[in-house]
């Protein structure tokens, strides 16, 4: 089993980081990360992402997850997209 | 008996052509239909817009879509529901979003039409961009679903 | 500078084309459309409808539209409102009425077509005989302005 | 100066009068009318008016009139109609 995730950035937060999407390994010892782990982890691969994080939500597997909800866990093989302030219509 | 499809949902790149959803949502037994077209203008707080651009995380726009018109339903009596929202480009004057509902009394579809677009506007992961003359920004709708 | 038309009103005996009264509507500045279509119900109260018919006091109903839609304007902010009504046989699954209004943002444009709609059906001389497969009855709007 | 108004009968009004108008002349002594005198006049030329007036509004010259207000007269030259419940929409 692939002890990876795939990370996706919208809007604001791929102009942030100037890519769409990156896979991205957990790290050696673990096979999970909380939501506030993945914070950090994002804040240190890219400097300009810290802003953008504060005012996005996060969505695992296409459903939005309460950033303050420490039980929630990002797996392997699990998508997790960055979602800025939504501006559709 | 066949299954009457009676949610429509698209998310497209192509221009959006009311009439042609309108024809989506008729139905003998429906009284009323109640439409609402979101048009890009032509100016925002004194800019001049050039054009707008949509981006959106296209199979969970089109989940939560799903979900909401779940929880129209709820609220009102509906008989067919049709949400479509364009990306891309949209050029000033050109419709970005229409919203067609169907039901056997008025108020159910405009109060429908109502919570649908207030509700996409809040929660489906679309955004857009303003190009403006001299520069550009990303919008944020002002009860966007957030932190 | 010339005037640009901004209400247009029309009682015709004519089918009615949402695409075409959208049009009207129309406006760079508009960030928003909302319409209304009231169309024939093929059941009333478990009759058959087999067509309505409507008939109008055609100089009256003119005038009491263009008085509403002034009423409307003192309400919300609004752009462009267009209001017909066919007159004559309306088969089933066709539209009575079209109601199509323009505004900057979207919420007033969408509580004008409520009211129009809503007032319209008080007001305006008006009426529609239900033709069903065993007769006929001339029907009455539950708040039509009454002695 | 012609004595006379115009009446005229839509919907319901109609199919009790089987007429869609008629000119009627004021009586020899007057001029106008109130608006209970014309619905006397009315009741007297057509039998089956009466259940229908009842349920309906007055027009005159295209305007709604408060059918209780006794100083509304029916003057020569006035269009005056019959307004069933309405039903548009």
């Amino acid at each position: 089993m692939s002890k990876e995730f795939t990370i996706l950035y919208f809007a604001s937060a791929r102009d942030a980081v100037n890519i769409s999407s990156e896979i991205i390994s957990f790290p050696s010892t673990s096979s999970s990360l909380s939501l506030q782990d993945l914070t950090n982890l994002l804040k240190n691969r890219h400097e300009n992402l810290g802003k953008v994080l504060e005012n996005s939500m996060f969505a695992i597997n296409m459903q939005y997850v309460d950033k303050d909800d420490e039980s929630i866990m990002v797996k392997p093989g699990d998508e997790v997209a960055i979602i800025p302030p939504v501006s559709g219509g | 008996m066949a299954k009457v499809e009676k949610d429509f949902i698209k998310l497209t790149f192509d221009p959006l052509v009311l009439q042609d959803i309108v024809d989506l949502v008729k139905d003998d037994q429906a009284g009323a239909i109640s439409t609402f077209c979101g048009t890009t203008r032509n100016t925002f707080e004194d800019k001049t817009v050039v054009r707008l651009e949509y981006e959106s995380y296209i199979p969970m726009a089109e989940k939560e879509i799903s979900s909401i018109i779940t929880d129209v339903r709820t609220k009102w009596q509906l008989m067919k529901v049709a949400v479509y929202h364009r990306l891309g480009i949209v050029p000033v004057g050109e419709t970005s979003v229409i919203i067609a509902v169907s039901s056997v009394h008025r108020h159910e579809s405009l109060k429908a039409v109502e919570w649908l677009i207030d509700t996409l506007k809040e929660k489906v992961p679309i955004w857009k961009k303003e190009i403006y003359d001299d520069g550009s920004s990303w919008k944020e709708n002002t009860k966007s679903k957030c932190c």
